[in-house]
């Protein structure tokens, strides 16, 4: 899995910077060959991802910060979601498909997240902070006819 | 985002402009559904034809407003769903949750 | 002049990678409440800066590293390039126009960055590397009727 | 970016789209120009109504065409300018370099 082209942002934890972030996944994902629907889901799982690293992860404390990395790699494209918070337990996240939680107003954001990506882990960084780590596969399916 | 709000038949409906998500006064349309249940008006459609974007927050903003009237005794319905949208509440299993139509006056009999 | 939004993007040295990052400027200066054409004009800008950082300061080794850092400040956007070069020497940098050399291909992109922004100054860091600040004032003239 | 070729009235016109900046190709206008001298086509005229975007790079591309085709005693001129690129070349003192033109008829007469 070499890295051909690799971008990260770094940001202030401003919930008003998310569309600007999912616009610039929608450029990346695009340059990375993927076609309007494939850029629109992977948009929509950084919108999510980057919002819970900015509400959950930094508590919207503007000191904070968060970081997205895209990487284009030959065979898919590598997202990462970093933030300063404490992380998540990924066995306390609720499914939001559980009828009990089927009217709840919140919890569907890693849900979608997981539904849009082909593999999403989760990491709490040794220097501290978490680490979302989610991936796409550049497969004929997600690509559109002409690169 | 911006509602435009008008009536047919005793139901609400609010035309939904632009984006339904974090940010972009996501709790506009919970508020405009309150108010219409204080003034007594608890026959809604939001008709989503012209949303342009709805994340994980948008769709939550839809189903509290839909409990909310619910639970007053009245009726929340959706108008004209985009593609993207279909796809979110499939995914979500709220397809069947929401009662939801393409066509206007079909919505507007359903309330009767 | 406090910065209200911050966001800085890190990538390799590819100029492949400058269509993206000028449609980023696009989104940050929308943002910013400058109208098309102001997004356009420090768009180009961007594109420019980004080049040259990547052409001249990195010489294109991709294993060196081109920051561009937004601030959308209260008054004005901030843009900051960073390479991992030696420097300009700006009193070498020949004038477009000068009639000797209007016909040469290049030597328009510096050129360009200073017509389309308020301000530029180049930097040579401390801990090595160049450093270029360009500013756009966020005034009445730069913006678009609605914000 | 894509260049067409045709003929008309013993002029070559090049009708360019998409962008004319670094990473883009940007020698391939240059190539073709180059190639048309070869092949003795010495008045040329670029289209560059389609034209979505240059850069400073893309300039020194149509300049560097220019010198080209001058030295060769060939004429290369402009078609169409975009509003944009036409202030590229106001602020480089590229405009009173360029011979330009809004009407193909036009251009094409003054190679006569
Ligand atoms: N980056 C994060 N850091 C810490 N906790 C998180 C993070 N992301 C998500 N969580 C936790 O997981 C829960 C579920 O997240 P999500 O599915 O996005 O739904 P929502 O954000 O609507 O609650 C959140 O409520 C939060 O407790
Ligand atoms: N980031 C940089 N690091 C080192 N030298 C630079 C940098 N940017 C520009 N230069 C120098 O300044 C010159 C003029 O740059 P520019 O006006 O962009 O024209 P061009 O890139 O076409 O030469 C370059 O040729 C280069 O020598």
């Amino acid at each position: 899995m070499s890295i051909s082209k690799e971008i990260e942002l770094r940001f202030c934890s401003d919930v008003g910077l998310v569309d600007l972030l999912q616009e610039f996944s929608d450029s990346v994902s695009k340059a990375a060959g993927f076609d309007a629907d494939g850029q629109y889901w992977i948009g929509l799982a950084v919108r999510e991802a980057v919002t819970n690293a900015i509400l959950h992860g930094n508590k919207e404390d503007r000191s904070k910060v968060v970081e997205l990395a895209f990487g284009i790699c030959e065979d898919r494209l590598r997202i990462v979601v970093r933030d300063q918070g404490k992380g998540i337990d990924e066995s306390k996240i609720p499914d939001p498909l559980d009828p009990k939680n089927l009217l709840k107003a919140g919890g569907r954001g890693i849900f979608f997240v997981r539904s849009f990506m082909d593999s999403v882990k989760f990491r709490s960084r040794p220097e501290g902070g978490q680490e979302l780590i989610m991936e796409k596969l550049r497969s004929q399916k997600n690509q559109g006819e002409q690169e | 985002m911006t509602i435009d709000t008008r009536t047919a038949n005793g139901v609400t409906i609010l035309d939904i402009h632009g984006k339904i998500t974090i940010g972009e006064g996501s709790a506009e349309i919970r508020k405009t559904v309150r108010d219409l249940l204080q003034a007594g008006r608890k026959n809604i459609l939001l008709n989503m034809g012209d949303v342009s974007y709805v994340d994980s927050s948008g769709i939550g903003e839809l189903v509290s407003s839909y409990t909310t009237v619910t639970n007053q005794g009245g009726d929340l319905k959706l108008l004209n769903l985009t593609k993207k949208l279909q796809e979110l509440l499939a995914i979500t299993k709220l397809l069947t949750v929401f009662d939801s139509y393409d066509d206007e006056a079909e919505a507007l009999a359903s309330f009767a």
